[in-house]
């Protein structure tokens, strides 16, 4: 790094500092992961539903759909941040603190998901389907029965790299006093040139990413029968 | 580019004089103010000014550090002081005379008097070191809270000595300030962000930053080996001219307060 | 499930009747006819054989009729209804009456072979309870109980067909399409699954579109046989007719056509054919006392086909001077000179089934 | 290409070598025995049918021959050389010279069919110019070339099956490991395909291991065939052999079963099977003659097999007081009595391939 | 929004302000999808290939191309940002401006691009890889000529979503004197609560997104072949 590690926090005030930014970080971490995998794998599949070569080809819905996934994908995270607090007031009550990160990860993720989730849909061997088809399956039961177990170790693999990327945009919690980790980084570590907690965060949410990725990983092999 | 004057710092000096003077600066108001230079005062003195603007505290030091930039303006000197303290080879950056200050202000929808703050209150301030330290001490100035007596120019909520009302402190990002304060109880705002919100500080805020004396003062920076640059000194000598002044009082009333 | 007596259409509707069906593929901007004004009727409880060279055509077909493909012109009706008239919920519900067995098993990884197999009885909501009876039902048909908890990837070829033939039938449909079901399977594994067939349409009145290339197949199961080439039905016709025809090139090919042996110096090879009637089973022992000289048998095939000597035997003539033909016609024999009887790539295989690619 | 005949090996050296093979595949943690010490051994530019009931484990041998699975136990040593020992440099070469027709034809869904054919010439290094004119020249073979630039998405079962035949040709193979080249190949194409192997055998010396459930492929060109049942060799030997001993299990499912007529009343069937030694192709008149009355043929079926006939046919007896079995041994034809000779599945066939699985 | 859009730029300055930003986010994205899309893949090649049911397991080697992934991964970008200033001066002279953004973008998006490839290639049958070894391909030859062509519509369509997420990221550029219309949407949206740049940028952001996502589409469906 280019500036000395100056006014370190020294090693034994670190656990106060680190330990809520931990428990901060996996609480927005998990409950947006797993909003957002619910609300991305249901935009997702309406995406590849509608989408041209889908279930149920749908052009002017595809198309809206395919928008409004444009547009969350466009805004930077910290304008949308910004630009939904209305909206995350309306839904947890505030806009301020932990809980208040959560919506706009939700918002900015889900597209981010959905296409994932679109990608790996993509990827079911198109004789499944017109099998499927063939024995009588509605539409709801195609995507039920057959695209989303087929696709599963696809979809895993994919909420992973969510998980990840959440965990990289909930460092932007801290602008609306969210806390977490990454916050804790960019407040010690970038704005004052705290070495020791920028340390401790960064290898902190490193061992935490590899961890999803090893369940992540564990998950997906689990799913696969091929 | 910027580089080429680093790596040949005994480049005449009028050779550099035909060069626009690249600054560094905040959106509002520097970089605003910088602006008004650039096109109404600037090619009478025969002065080429290019504004780039930052909307990041660290940024602008490295830029000038580098010599991509020739000044900046955007800091006080405490801030200066503090990444001086961090970074040794600041060292050479050498602040001018204060130009404006942008009081901050205490801000919120919950009471109308700070009397009122309520017990347990929620208080948002800003996120970047120096501006927190700044808004406890207007807290303190408010009289709900006291520092510790060695609490620096980096003073931090956990230096915070006695606080009676049992405030919570949340640091967050200060353009977020006013888009929060709905939620929070006491909000400590920069001026120019209470401004962009469409805050009006002079009506607005429960209580406003003293101008007097106060170190806050935004200035101009530079590198020490470009002190002498006489672009330097004729900048220095248009931001502090009656126009400018002027200009500050119309435009931002009350809100940002030139410093002489 | 069993098609009752008691329903509205007249009973000789056909089950399946396919009208002018044309099906056009579009490949790299040029139009493939692959199906070409086909035509096709099945009635209630038989078993339709469908043989053709590969690329003739045969899978499409089997595609339209429960319309994967989309019919580029033509009709496809099935028990009567048009099926390109349905809405998706009419069409689900005709569907789930057809059962089809894909030429490349399509199994979902996923699932086990017992969850592949009671997927469409899911589909259909088919009690748990019923369903596992069902599925261990079907499994043991098809002699796979042993690999019930199997997943696909876990299998042979062979297995995973019959997991795709149990699927097919689970729902116990009314038609069947079956897109060469035992292709892959080793001759035992194909004779019981064809019991299977046979059973399921004497009990239940199961109405089987058949798509084979075993000619064996087509003998023992089908009541009649289309020969598709080309995108175009050359010949159809039952079995029986077929196959006692010796004008017939399917019927031909039907009969299996082997090596026959060298023909001893001085004789003349006479392919003898079972024709319609019926026919003394000892007429060679019968020539050769008539002719006062051994008549030596070369090859062929003899076997009974609904209780009736099907087949041809080629035999060796000693006095060219005789008109085998003639001598045979009484006894509802046909018989023709054969120029070259040497062992050879059999003649009718190749007039029969040799598409214009093979043939190239 | 041709396997020369200077080589530093004595000319027996079998090319293909299995030793004592063992295979077991770990499923839900419980071990499965897919081989089990399996022999086999097969000399340069002999083709060796491997038959057997499904699941029996035929295409994990041929998987463990070119090393895509690892054997348990056991040895398989291709031209000398234990693959197992090799490193990957020596086993690419190795498996450069052993061509492999899979099971399920394994394209590329992103190559055309050329592309597909062209991969082993590519990843051989061969040049552009070379290569087209082989790959022309494969297709043409497999009669494809009509459907060159088509992706494998586009073509049928049967053509997508020819892809990877030609694919497998493509380098010249010195060894080519069969599985299931020509089930769901109609006829023609079967045949087609089945005399370009045999031609490259005799060209070139190919060795060719080939699995199949098709008794006619064996026969027409298998010198020697091996029956797996259960991970076991139960009975291996050449087809010549064989067909021609009763006794054999495996030489009885190679023979077509097939249904014969009903007995006359009064009469006793017998089974009269072509034997080894020659025999007067004559003998069913003879025998009309000696027995002084008419002897009616009730199915069966003769062909040549090297210049001999091969096969059985049954016959009606009118004297049960007769001993065919006696009267026939002098002309070497083996007779037993058929104790119901009526419509049936084939019970040889059924001896020779029922598995543990179709049987429960 | 909460507050009132004070300050608006007019709309005939907007397009002065919008025109050099466009330039300079089209330059930042697609050039750091370049070599993002270059990086990723052979990094994404590397973490199959190694891993535990890859080409040649290795699981040392794997492991350790993991922790670069997930510590490219897990640093929050505007920390990253800053932390390698030294590295992007060495690359690209600068740490300021267009060019400097990049080397970020690149450092920050490659082990992204790299788990989306490595969960494209997981997509290809097994029996494809079987097959190229079956016919002696060796493993360099595996990757070139099996599990890229056939992964290809997963490839371009992760790359797409790369692309998008190299959008989103660009507008941290701003904090570094990048430019760009992100960092326009934060300056004057964000910071200034200047609504008319704030819906100009977001519209132009998401025309080029849904660009990209066609284009990324079309490609992908034209590599298509099943
Ligand atoms: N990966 C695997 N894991 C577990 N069991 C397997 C695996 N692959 C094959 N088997 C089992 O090994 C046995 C032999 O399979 P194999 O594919 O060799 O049979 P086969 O003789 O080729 O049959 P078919 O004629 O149906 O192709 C089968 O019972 C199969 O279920
Ligand atoms: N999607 C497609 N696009 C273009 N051509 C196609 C498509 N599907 C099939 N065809 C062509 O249509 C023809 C008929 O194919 P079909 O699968 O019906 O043949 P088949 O009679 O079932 O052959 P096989 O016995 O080999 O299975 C083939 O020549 C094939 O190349
Ligand atoms: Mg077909
Ligand atoms: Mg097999």
């Amino acid at each position: 790094m280019s500036v000395a590690l100056a006014a370190s926090t020294p090693w034994d005030e670190l656990w106060p500092l680190v330990r809520p930014a931990l428990g901060e970080t996996l609480t927005m971490v998990v409950v947006s992961t797993a909003i957002t995998g619910l609300l991305g794998l249901l935009l997702g599949v309406a995406l590849h539903v509608t989408g041209r070569d889908g279930l149920r080809p749908l052009p002017a819905v595809g198309a809206v759909l395919s928008l409004v996934v444009g547009v969350g994908r466009s805004v930077p995270f910290i304008v949308l941040l910004a630009a939904i607090i209305p909206f995350t007031r309306l839904v947890v009550g505030t806009s301020l603190g932990t809980r208040a990160v959560i919506v706009p990860l939700v918002v900015g993720m889900t597209p981010f998901y959905a296409r994932v989730v679109e990608q790996s849909l993509r990827e079911v061997p198109r004789e499944l389907l017109e099998m499927a088809r063939a024995i009588g399956a509605t539409r709801a039961q195609v995507v039920r029965k057959v695209l989303l177990p087929e696709a599963a170790p696809g979809l895993v693999g994919g909420l992973t790299i969510t998980l990840v990327a959440i965990v990289g945009f909930s460092a932007m919690a801290g602008t609306v006093g969210g806390g977490g980790l990454g916050a804790l980084a960019i407040t010690y570590g970038y704005n004052r040139y705290d070495g020791t907690v920028m340390l401790a965060t960064v290898v902190l949410l490193v061992v935490i990413v590899q961890l999803f990725q090893l369940v992540g990983d564990a998950v997906a092999r689990g799913l696969t029968h091929r | 580019t910027g580089g080429d004057d680093d790596s040949t710092p005994a480049t005449a000096t009028t050779a550099r004089s035909s060069k626009p003077l690249v600054v560094g600066a905040s959106p509002v108001p520097h970089a605003e103010i910088l602006e008004h230079v650039a096109e109404d005062l600037a090619p009478k003195a025969g002065l080429k000014l290019e504004v780039k603007t930052y909307d990041d505290y660290v940024q602008p030091n490295v830029a000038l550090e580098e010599g991509t930039l020739d000044a900046n303006y955007f800091q006080h000197v405490p801030y200066l002081d503090a990444q001086k303290k961090e970074n040794p080879e600041y060292d050479d950056l050498v602040s001018l005379a204060p130009v404006h200050l942008e009081p901050l202000g205490l801000y919120s929808k919950k009471v109308d008097d700070v009397a009122d703050v309520p017990s347990g209150a929620t208080v948002t301030l800003s996120d970047d070191p120096a501006n927190q330290a700044r808004g406890l001490r207007l807290l303190q100035q408010a009289g709900l809270l006291t520092l510790k007596p060695d609490a620096g120019d980096e003073a931090t909520p956990r230096d915070v000595a006695e606080n009676p009302k049992d405030l919570t402190f949340k640091a967050i990002a200060p353009a977020n300030l006013p888009r929060t304060l709905d939620d929070s109880d006491l909000a400590v705002i920069n001026g120019n962000y209470a401004i962009e919100a469409g805050l009006k500080p002079a009506s607005d805020a429960l209580l406003l930053e003293e101008a007097k004396g106060n170190p806050y003062s935004n200035l101009l920076v530079v590198r020490a080996d470009r002190r002498d640059d006489p672009r330097i000194a004729k900048l220095e000598e248009l931001l502090h001219s009656p126009e400018v002044k002027a200009f500050i009082e119309r435009k931002y009333q009350g809100s940002v307060i030139p410093s002489s | 499930m069993a098609r009752s007596a008691g329903r509205a259409e007249p009973p000789e509707a056909p089950v399946i009747d396919v009208r002018q069906l044309t099906k056009t593929f579009r490949r790299d901007g040029v139009g493939t006819t692959v199906l070409d004004a086909v035509s096709l009727r099945l009635d209630a409880g038989r078993i339709g054989g469908v043989i053709g060279p590969s690329g003739a055509g045969k899978s499409t077909l089997a595609r339209c009729i429960n319309l994967l493909e989309r019919p580029t012109g033509g009709q496809v009706l099935v028990d009567g209804t048009d099926l390109v008239a349905l809405d998706d919920r009419a069409l689900q519900a005709a569907r789930r009456r057809i059962g089809t067995i894909f030429q490349s098993a399509s199994l979902l990884s996923s699932r086990t072979v017992t969850e592949n197999v009671a997927l469409p009885l899911e589909l259909a909501g088919v009690p748990r309870a019923d369903r596992r009876r069902r599925v261990a039902e079907l499994l043991d048909r098809v002699g796979l109980l042993a690999h019930a908890h199997a997943h696909p990837a876990q299998l042979s070829g062979g297995q995973r067909q019959r997991v795709g033939i149990a699927r097919a039938l689970a729902l116990r449909p009314a038609v069947l399409l079956s897109d060469e079901a035992t292709s892959g399977l080793d001759p035992e594994t194909t004779a019981s699954i064809l019991a299977l067939l046979r059973e399921l349409r004497d009990d239940l009145g199961l109405t089987i579109l058949l798509i084979t290339h075993e000619m064996d197949v087509v003998r023992d199961v089908c009541d009649e046989v289309a020969l598709l080439r080309d995108g175009r039905i050359v010949e159809q016709g039952p079995i029986t007719s077929l196959v006692t025809d010796p004008d017939s090139a399917l019927g031909r090919g039907l009969v299996p056509q082997r090596p026959t042996l060298a023909v001893p110096v001085g004789h003349v090879a006479w392919r003898v054919t079972y024709g319609a009637a019926a026919t003394d089973p000892a007429w060679l022992g019968t020539l050769a006392a008539r002719l006062g000289a051994p008549v030596p048998l070369l090859g062929g095939t003899v076997e009974a086909l609904d209780g009736r000597a099907v087949g041809h035997v080629t035999v060796a003539v000693p006095d060219p001077a005789v008109d085998l033909a003639a001598v045979l016609a009484p006894s509802g024999l046909r018989a023709a000179r054969v120029d070259d009887a040497g062992p050879a790539v059999p003649d009718a295989v190749a007039d029969l089934v040799v598409g214009p690619e093979a043939a190239r």
